[in-house]
Order: C-alpha cells, then structure tokens, then sequence
C-alpha cells in the first residue's frame, strides 16, 4: 500500500527540468505575494486573519501542477502555491483579502475563503474537513455526466484529519471509488496543538488501509518528491484506481495565523527531515543540477514581486463594497427572499 | 384509486427523475430496499444508477449533495430521521445555505426530512427541525399537510434553484389518502386557506392543519366558526395570507408541533403583533410541543403535542377573551 | 485596576477551577497555550492536569464532556468559535440536554461559545447561536453583555446542574472593562433594567445591550427616556421584567443580533403580545441583523447588524406611532 | 497489531468451562427473552420497534462477561446479552418495551434506549457512534479520580462505522489512551445496506493501526472465541495498554427491527463462517466437550422461559404513565424550568 514517492531515472530528464522550474516560479510567487499580505496584514490594512503557506509551497505547488484544466480543486488556509499553479489569478487572492467587491467572493467572504466553482476551484468554508464530499459529490456528479479522465483535489492539514467530516467523506470517496486525491499537509500543528494530541497513530498514512485507498508518505520540503508523487497520485486516480491518500511530512514556517508569534513551535523541528524551507532547498536542488542560473531566479524574483506590487496596487484604487448596493437576499429565487424581517 | 401522503411523495420522486435527468436520490437504505418508509420504491429498478444507497454518514451525504449541485445536478438527499439530520446540520447550515450567497453559485439540492411524532417514537424519532432550518438564511423550509402538497411541493423543492429543507409527517404517511395526484398547485411561498371562518383564525402547518380542522368541526358544533390557515412553507412566511385572515376575525391562535421556545408560532405573532396589531381584539396565542423530549408511550407523547381538543380548548379561551 | 469581559471570563474559570476539583476544561489549544482567545491564559500551568488541549474534534469535545458529567465532574468545553458548534451540535442538543429528562441523571456540563460579529470576521468565524439553542428543551443559554455577568455567570453556569450554552461575545473581550470583579450577581433567569426609562423599552442581550444604550443615550439628547432591558439569559427567559418595563412604557422594542426569522425576538414579542398584550399601546417591533449569513468586509458587517443608529432610528418610529 | 484470539491450551479448563456455561445461560436467557419481545411485538402489544440481538449472542455475553461490576457499558441494540450478563435485570428490558413508568426510563424512552448510568450502562441515543465519546467522558472522569482498573465498553455495528462519531470517539480514546473496548459487530449489513456500500477496506480491523491502538478479529459466532478475545482485550486495556478495536464477522439472524422481513438479505451468507446461529454452536460444542447435559440445558431453558414469563406478567399487570403526574420539566434546576410556554 505504502509508496516510494520517486520514479527512478526521471532525474535529469529535460520535460521533467521544466515542471520543476515551472514549479519553482510558482513557490517564489507565492511566497512574495504571502510576505505582501503579511505585511499587508502588519499595516492594518487587512481585516481580519491572514495565513500563509510559508513552508509548505512544495507541496502545494506539486498539487496544483498535478491538476488539469476542468479538474477540482478545494484548497485549504496554505494552499496559495496549488492555487496559482491551478490557474487562480493573484488579483482573486489580494481582491479577497482586500475585501474589494470585483473580486470572487464580492467582500462578502474573505481571505482563504475563496473560489470560484465554476472554475473548478471551490471555495473553503471553514469548518475543516467539509469540503472532501463537496468534492466527492463534483465527481459523481461527473460520473453521472460520462466525464472520464477528471480528478478532484481536497486539501488538509493533520489538525484537520480528527474531523469526523474527514472520515465520512474519505470514507465516502472509498466506497464510492471517486478519483479523489486527498492531501495531508502535517505541518506538525494544529494551530499550536503538536500532533501528540491530534492523534495516536504511527504514520497518518497508516490510515489509508483501513479505508482501502492508496497511501504515499513524502517529504512535503522535497519539491520532486512532491510533484513526482502528486503526478503519480493525480494518474493513478484518473485512471479508476479510487482515492489516493497524500501524507507529507513539513513544518509551517509562520504562525497559525499572522497574529500568532507561535512560540510554542519546537525549535528543533526546523533540525528535522521535513523541517527545512522548501523554497530554500528547491533552489539550492537547481544550483547543483545547474537549472536555472542565479540572474533567472532573480529576474523571475522581480517579475514576481512586481506583478504582486501591481495588482495590490490595482486593488487599492478600487472602491470598497457599498452596503446599499446590497440585495441582501441569501437565495437566488428573489421573489422567495424574505429580505430582512 | 387512492393514494397516499408516502405515495405521493414517492410518485413525485418518480417523476422528477423521469423528467430531469439531472436529479437523482442519495440515502441510506432507499436503493434495492426502497427507504425506511419505503419513499423510494421501487425507484433505484425504474432509474438504474439514480438512486444510491449511502454509507451511514449524514455529513458526507448532504456535502455530496451541494458538490453534485455545484456541477448542475439536482440531488434529492433522504435522511432516514428528521432527528439525524443534526449530524449533517453543518453540511446544510453552513455549506449548502451559504453557496449561493458566497459565490453566486446556485445550489438546487433537497434534503428530504421524515418529522413528528409517532406512537412509541420516542425522543430521537420523533422530532420536528423546520423552527431550526427556518433561521437560518439561505434556505428554504416546506411543510405540506396534504397529499397534494406533498407531491406539488416535492416537486417544486426539486425545480427550485435553492436549497429546500422538506419536512414531511410521518404521521400522515399511511393514513392521508387523496383520490388522486393534483395537476395545479399554490405557487411555493403562499399559504392556503384550509377552513374558513369568521371568528378565529388558527394558524398550523403540517400534522397539526389536521388536528386544527378537527378542532374546528368540533367547535363549529358549538356555533363558532373557525378559519385554518396552512402555512404549507413556513420560510418563506406568508404573512399577507395570515395577516388578512387575522382581520377578518381579529383572533389568532398558531399551533404547531415543535417545542415552545422560538419558531414558527413566536414568529407568526411577532409579525402579526408587528405588522398587524391593529387587526387583534384579543391577544393572540400559541399552543406547542411541551419543552422536554418527545415521550415514548403514547399516554405521555399524546399530552405533549398538542390535540384537537387541546387546540379547541385554547380556542374557547380566545373566543372568551 | 482594571479588567476585561475576557478576563473575567478566564477568571472564573481560574475560581472555578481552584474551588471546586471537579472542574476541568477540555477544547482546542486551551493548555499551554490558553486558547484562541486567551480565555484560559495560564489555567494549564496554574491546575496542572485539568486543562486539555483536544483534538479538532467538536462532536467527542461534548460526547466526553458528558460523560465525564455522568461521573460527577463539571466540565468546560470551550468552542473556538461559536460558529463550531455546529459540528458539535448533536452531542448538545441529543446527549447533554436529554440525559437528566430520560435517566434523571444531571448532566452539569458548561459549553462555552465565542459568538458574535467581528470586524473580518465573516461568515464563519461570526455567527451568535443562542437561538438555536435556546429552542432545545433541556439547555439553559446564557448571554452576558457585561463584565460582572460575564464573570459570575460563568460560575453559575458552572454551578448549575444541568447542561448551560454559555454565549460570549468577542466583541466585548477585549473593549469592555470594568474596575473589578463583582462579589454578588442577580440570580440565574433574572434580567436587568440596563437603564430606567418611561417611553419605550428596548429588551437587548450581550453586546446589543450596548448598542441600546448608545441608541439610549442619543434619543436622550432628544428629550426621549428609553428603558433598556438586558435579558442576560434567554432561555429561561425573564418575563416578568420585560412585562413590567412594558407596563411602564407601554412601548416595545426588542434588538438582537441573531437572524430574523425566529429566535429571541420573536419569542419575546410573542410573550408581549400573548400575556401582555393590554400593556402596549403600540405595535411591538423587533431588529435583528439582516437575513444572510454574515459578512466579511466592515462596510457590509456595520449594515448587516443592528447598530446604535439603526436602533434610534426604529425607536423613533415606535415613539411616533 | 492482528492478534489471534485463541490462548492455546486454555480450552478444557475447568474455570473456562464454567464461565463457557455461564456465557451460554446468558446466551439462552437472551434468545428467550427476544422472542418474547417479537411475539408481544406481533401481538400489538409493543409501541414503536423491537430490535433483536439473534445471531450476535455470543459477541454480546462476551462483553458482558469481561466488564466487572464498576466498568462501564455502553450496549447498542443487539445487546441484550451482554446486558444480561453485565447485570441488566430481565425486568429492565420488559419494562422499558412495555413502557413501565417503574422502568429505569419511566416510559419516558423506550426499547433499546434504556441504562442506569450510575449502574455503568449508559443508555443509547440514537446517533450511532454518539456514546464512544461519553464513555471516553466517563473513563477519564475515572482517571482524574485516581480509579485504576476500569474499562469501559461501547458497541457498534458496521454500518455506524461510517459516522464521524465513530471516527472522533475512537481517535479521541486513543490520544488520551483511554481503557476503552470498541467492539464492532460486523452482522453484513446495516439495515439493508451490504458492507460493500459501507466501507471499502478489506477488514474493519484494518483501522486499527490509523488510530494506534490494538485490533482483534474473531468469528462472533464462536462463543469461545469470543470470551477469551474479549478478556484478553479487557485486560489489556485494564493495564494502559489504551484502546482495542474488536470486529467480530457474524450475521444478523432477525430484521432489521422486527418489522423488517429482511428478504434482502442473501441466504449464502448462512453457509459462510459467521453465518451460522451461535447459539446452536455453544450447544454443539457443549456436547463435544461433554459440558452440561441435555437435561440440565432444558431444565435451564425452562427456567429462562420461567422467568422472561414472570417478568411480562409483572410488568403487564403495572399501569401506565400517568400525564399528570409528569412535571414535564427537562432540566433538574426546576425553579429556571420554563414550564410549557
Ligand atoms: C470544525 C472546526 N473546528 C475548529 C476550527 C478552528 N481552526 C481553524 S484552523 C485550525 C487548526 C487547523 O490545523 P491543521 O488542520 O493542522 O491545519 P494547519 O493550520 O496546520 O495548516 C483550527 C482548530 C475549524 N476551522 N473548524
Ligand atoms: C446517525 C444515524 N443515522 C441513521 C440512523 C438510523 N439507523 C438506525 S440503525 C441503522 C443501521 C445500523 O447498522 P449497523 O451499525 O450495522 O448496526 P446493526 O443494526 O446491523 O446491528 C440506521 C441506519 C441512526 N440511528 N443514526
Ligand atoms: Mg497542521
Ligand atoms: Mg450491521
């Protein structure tokens, strides 16, 4: 059941150099548009909480790159890598968290809590673990449709997999023999709570027999391992062989939320396999292997950075929402709106 | 012929997937089985692949719903027992009535609920929810107390574009019978006017439009005449219903199977006290559940919701007054 | 000195813990850490083995706290949101609120429940559930709007035997202050004359209270005495002070922060209007926040909600009617 | 982690040999008093369902049997053996499907929803998987306590595997290693639905090792099997070896509920191990083993039958629940009772 995350020999080879980089750019963007909410956030100019991805780009990225065009994806608080290799626009994230009403979620929701449906990207709600059978129920529904070749990704963290949301609908997806991809990111966290208390079990991956999916256990910081297993994952679940269970082992490299200083991260985690900064070791990997020359990352690094700078910028000009522009009605039969009793 | 409140819910249920290939059932126990109430007979041999037997997982079940509506289907969800769906509660409170409103996306799934009290019921299969899905916005709440609405309503909760909690009697299953399936129906939102009158109004819904009627055969023989008003949906409320027949009689009394504190009875006087105080010569008044668990044995689960002839008794108080 | 509504809230767990050693505290990063909020900042140090840190597992948070309430000990399960519970809902409004009606056991377990809106809150992280709960027979629900109740409603909960949803709201933890901690507190199911008035009463709990006032304070400054009701439980459900206020002022307001449809607000009218209807010389209105899940961005929040405007404004249309 | 659940050598032994007796007149007890509740249910004479434990006697004494006085028991509907054995009077059972106001819930809850919490049986709501947590509650309100030594049991059929209750309770006995028995009766179907529409694993006991703790796998129809399993499991929990996972294979020998012909169910199931009636085999076995003769096993039917007589005619001859006399108050501080609004 349990998987080696890596196809020997793919090294080196060239199709595979690209999606590495492709990668890479993904991961730095993110983190730069990450480290621009964080300050964002440290200026006031945020309502509310902002949460990063920092540490866990790798593994995000490796998702959204796993995923095609009309797939599914429900990310979750860390998953702005996956997003914008999934294809979410920057100017959706910054709109989301800016509360500007042009972007997805119009002001009315905020920060992670974005998506657009229609494009395949559902949007968290935040009890945790709700989305898998959101997910699951797209799926069948493409089942219904003769839709073939079609996977759904859901996004989780280990906190996340005490859930009983999470064992009905991985359940759910195992009965149902759905092209589910279920991520497991353990960040070792559950905000400030160590997995010690979240759960007995060796291995989260060891859960994945006792609900007859295929299991993988990676290193969430080793980007090839990330993008080889997701690839493998995304391929096997296209093809019929049901859920696929995703455990990667990483540290969050932030607080739970830009307000936490989260002391109480064990400092010698960062020491451990897993503990490292993925981004960090993605571009020392291109250094030994010669991908990709100093100049390139930093001109991609100003690219990023001014596309960030752009659309904050775009963002800012753009009026907040106007509460009498509102209809107020939460359903879309308007002559049934009760309007506001 | 005759066809009864579970038949008709079934013959909509037939109908709605022989006319919209985007609906179909998900529920434990309703495939080769049919359902606990057997709502779904024969239903998964007549649309093969349509109607699918769940895991024991309300959660996941109404999720899988809001996913399927996300990609245009129209599902139909079955909980087993109105008093499981507290287990899916966050699934329809928070994912299902959200959608909509969060991403203008939306979601035409119905959660069908078997409500009410039965003799030797008991406390968890007994219970009514609509006073709890009711408040929540972004959702729909159906209540029919007839054969024909049972199947017109069914119909219309699948058509609808939003999530509808449709909450069907259970004690009206076998014993409502009608001659036959209506062709026309109310337009969902509008109350019918069930009996009319001129000196009381008694607001009811579901079951309790029956024991209201019955009240009111019994205090007609007393020379009062009562009009019962049913509310058939109770979110949307249609209060212009209501309100007109509290001005033709000036009473009002609301009845209704759920506990005391809160729901469909507060918020019927609230707004008639509101919108219409002026309509009221005397107070208005409201008869429930009382506020403990659904009793077992019927001697106890017969004194705690309210009867014909309890209803009849608040009525002479209000005639009185 | 001075201290907040969330201190004293983390301060009569702190009494609660050192008087009685059958108390515990069981919720999400609670221990070492002192919770989301800091609710229990320093309790896992100071009472070392009785505060835990659990899973993210709302369903078993309650389940264990009432079981460990069948064996005697009080526990405290603090949600991290209110909008949490409901993942946990069954396990309150089945297991905890039934026990002691079915077995005759008491079930002394004290939920506690981050409610409200926040600035950036959204439509998770900002929903008050009170009305949910306060229909359930079996729970008492508590909704302190000050720093004395706060704290020695806290410890009565505690005290109490059976099962409390103890409604805080985040608004207030940090804002709300007061010299120092009260020694005497009106008892349980008692409501409170925020502030004496003669032309209308404004019935208000946990942070509308202070939106009343507000509202108060302005229609003061023209000429008008309000009375401000702060019904501090709602369920029970002080009547007898809303009715004598009404008495005096013969006009009706009630505010909440809940939806619409349902809930305090219409329960309160309803006993207005039903026991008390000789008592208004004008219709009973109510305001409550709008009839869609709540907001993310201020601008939407500050119209979604009740605010001291929008109270003034609706007391000046009672007081001209 | 897959443990065998046959000490060698354990069979023949004399105390074994009484407690395989005891077990039976349980057993025996059971059946009788279960069909009595189907033929009062037959005869009108029962309001709302009559659930039967027929088929699953064996697993349930064994539970009863390993619980002490003090240790704490959790039964779900097919239980009544255990319950039996556990120390539920006869007259419990009658009086609460009677709907006895002298019942231990005064008609107030009926059939299988009936405990005397302070007696350490724990009545069952209906949520499945809702009362593994309680107990958790119950055994670390036990461990503040300093009590050593307890356990507690809750029983579960296949189906309620699939709830999050099941999932969260489980996990949460299991972080805080709690002496909990989670015994699954795997009788094929829940209600009508076959495993296969349930769970996707090969075996229920393949969860065990997803959440850490020790997993059993046993024929439920194998009276000895069981008993031993079961002791081995109460023992081990009893010595903070934390959680055990028992998933017995049996078959329901009755409906659903009585009301249910159960024609769905498929005949071959009876050939298969754990398809036979484990009452038959306790007997058989009896009789290999030369263990009670038949005379004594008739006197002791007749006995049974004695007895399951006198408790009906008992409790048939106990008037009603009286609405008037009820207070109609659900919670216990009766000054903040509401009364019926
Ligand atoms: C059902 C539920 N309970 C509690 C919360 C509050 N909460 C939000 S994030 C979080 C921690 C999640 O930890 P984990 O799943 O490990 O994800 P991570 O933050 O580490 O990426 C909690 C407890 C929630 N969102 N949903
Ligand atoms: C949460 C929940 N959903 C649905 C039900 C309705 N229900 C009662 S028993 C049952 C089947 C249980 O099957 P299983 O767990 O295998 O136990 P068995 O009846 O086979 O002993 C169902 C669906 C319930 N009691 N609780
Ligand atoms: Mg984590
Ligand atoms: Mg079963």
């Amino acid at each position: 059941m349990l998987q080696t995350a890596l196809k020997p020999g793919a090294v080196g080879d060239s199709t595979f150099r690209e999606t590495y980089l492709k990668a890479y750019r993904f991961m730095l963007l993110a983190r730069i548009l990450d480290d621009k909410f964080a300050s964002l956030y440290r200026a006031g100019k945020i309502h509310g909480g902002v949460f990063l991805g920092r540490g866990q780009e790798a593994l995000s990225v490796a998702i959204g790159l796993a995923l095609q065009k009309g797939d599914i994806f429900a990310p979750l608080i860390r998953d702005l890598a996956g997003r914008l290799a999934f294809g979410e626009p920057v100017i959706d994230a910054v709109r989301t968290y800016l509360g500007s009403p042009l972007g997805p979620m119009r002001a009315r929701d905020g920060n992670v809590h974005r998506g657009q449906p229609k494009e395949g990207i559902f949007p968290m709600i935040s009890h945790l673990g709700a989305m898998i059978s959101v997910v699951n129920g797209a799926l069948l529904a493409r089942r219904f449709s003769g839709v073939k070749d079609t996977v759904g990704a859901a996004s989780l963290g280990d906190g996340a997999t005490s859930t009983g949301a999470f064992h009905e609908g991985l359940n759910q997806a195992a009965v149902e023999k759905l092209p589910l991809l279920l991520i497991i990111a353990n960040n070792q966290y559950a905000y400030s709570t160590p997995t010690t208390r979240q759960f007995a079990c060796h291995s989260l991956v060891d859960r994945a027999v006792g609900y007859g999916v295929e299991g993988y256990s990676i290193d969430g910081t080793d980007l090839e391992a990330c993008v080889k297993s997701l690839q493998q994952a995304a391929s096997k679940a296209r093809s019929g062989k049901g859920p696929q269970l995703i455990v990667a082992n990483l540290l969050r490299l932030c607080g739970h939320g830009e307000h936490d200083p989260a002391e109480y991260v064990d400092a010698k985690l960062k020491c451990l396999p897993g503990g490292r900064d993925c981004l960090k070791a993605a571009e020392e990997e291109m250094q030994c292997r010669n991908w990709g020359h100093p100049e390139m990352i930093s001109l991609w690094r100003s690219e990023a950075v001014h596309k960030v700078e752009e659309a904050v910028a775009t963002v800012q000009r753009e009026p907040g929402p106007d509460p009498y522009k509102e209809d107020w009605s939460a359903i879309s039969t308007k002559h049934l709106s009760e309007g506001n009793g | 012929m005759s066809i009864t409140y579970l038949e008709a819910i079934r013959e909509a249920q037939a109908k709605a997937l022989a006319d919209d290939p985007r609906v179909f059932i998900y529920g434990q126990d309703i495939g080769a089985f049919g359902g606990a109430f057997k709502a779904t007979k024969n239903l998964a041999h007549e649309f093969p692949g349509r109607v699918l037997d769940s895991p024991i997982s309300e959660d996941a079940m109404v999720g899988l719903g809001v996913g399927a509506a996300i990609e245009g289907r129209r599902p139909i969800i079955e909980m087993q027992f109105a008093d499981f769906s507290t287990v899916g509660f966050n699934q329809i409170v928070n994912q299902a009535a959200t959608l909509f409103w969060r991403t203008n996306v939306p979601c035409p799934i119905t959660v069908r609920l078997p409500c009410g009290g039965t003799m030797g019921g008991g406390p968890f299969h007994s219970q009514t929810m609509e006073s709890i899905y009711a408040h929540y916005p972004g959702l729909i709440v159906m209540t029919p107390a007839t054969v024909e609405d049972a199947y017109s309503m069914l119909l219309e909760a699948v058509a609808l574009d939003d999530p509808v909690v449709f909450c069907e009697h259970k004690l009206l299953y076998y014993h409502l019978k009608a001659d036959k399936l209506p062709t026309e129906a109310l337009p969902t939102g509008k109350a019918r006017i069930a009996r009319e009158g001129r000196d009381l109004t008694i607001v009811a819904y579901s079951a309790m439009v029956h024991e209201a009627l019955a009240a009111a055969e019994e205090l007609a023989a007393e020379g009062v005449q009562i009009e019962v008003v049913d509310l058939r949906t109770v979110k949307p409320l249609d209060t212009d219903t209501v309100m007109a027949s509290v001005a033709r009689t000036g009473r009002l009394l609301c009845v209704g199977e759920s506990w005391p504190w809160g729901g469909v009875n507060a918020e019927v006087i609230a707004r008639v006290a509101s919108e219409g105080f002026g309509l009221l010569d005397a107070p208005p008044r409201r008869l429930n559940a009382k506020d403990t668990p659904v009793p077992y044995h019927p001697n106890l689960w017969a004194a705690h919701r309210p009867t014909a002839r309890s209803i009849a008794t608040e009525a002479r108080k209000i005639l009185r007054s």
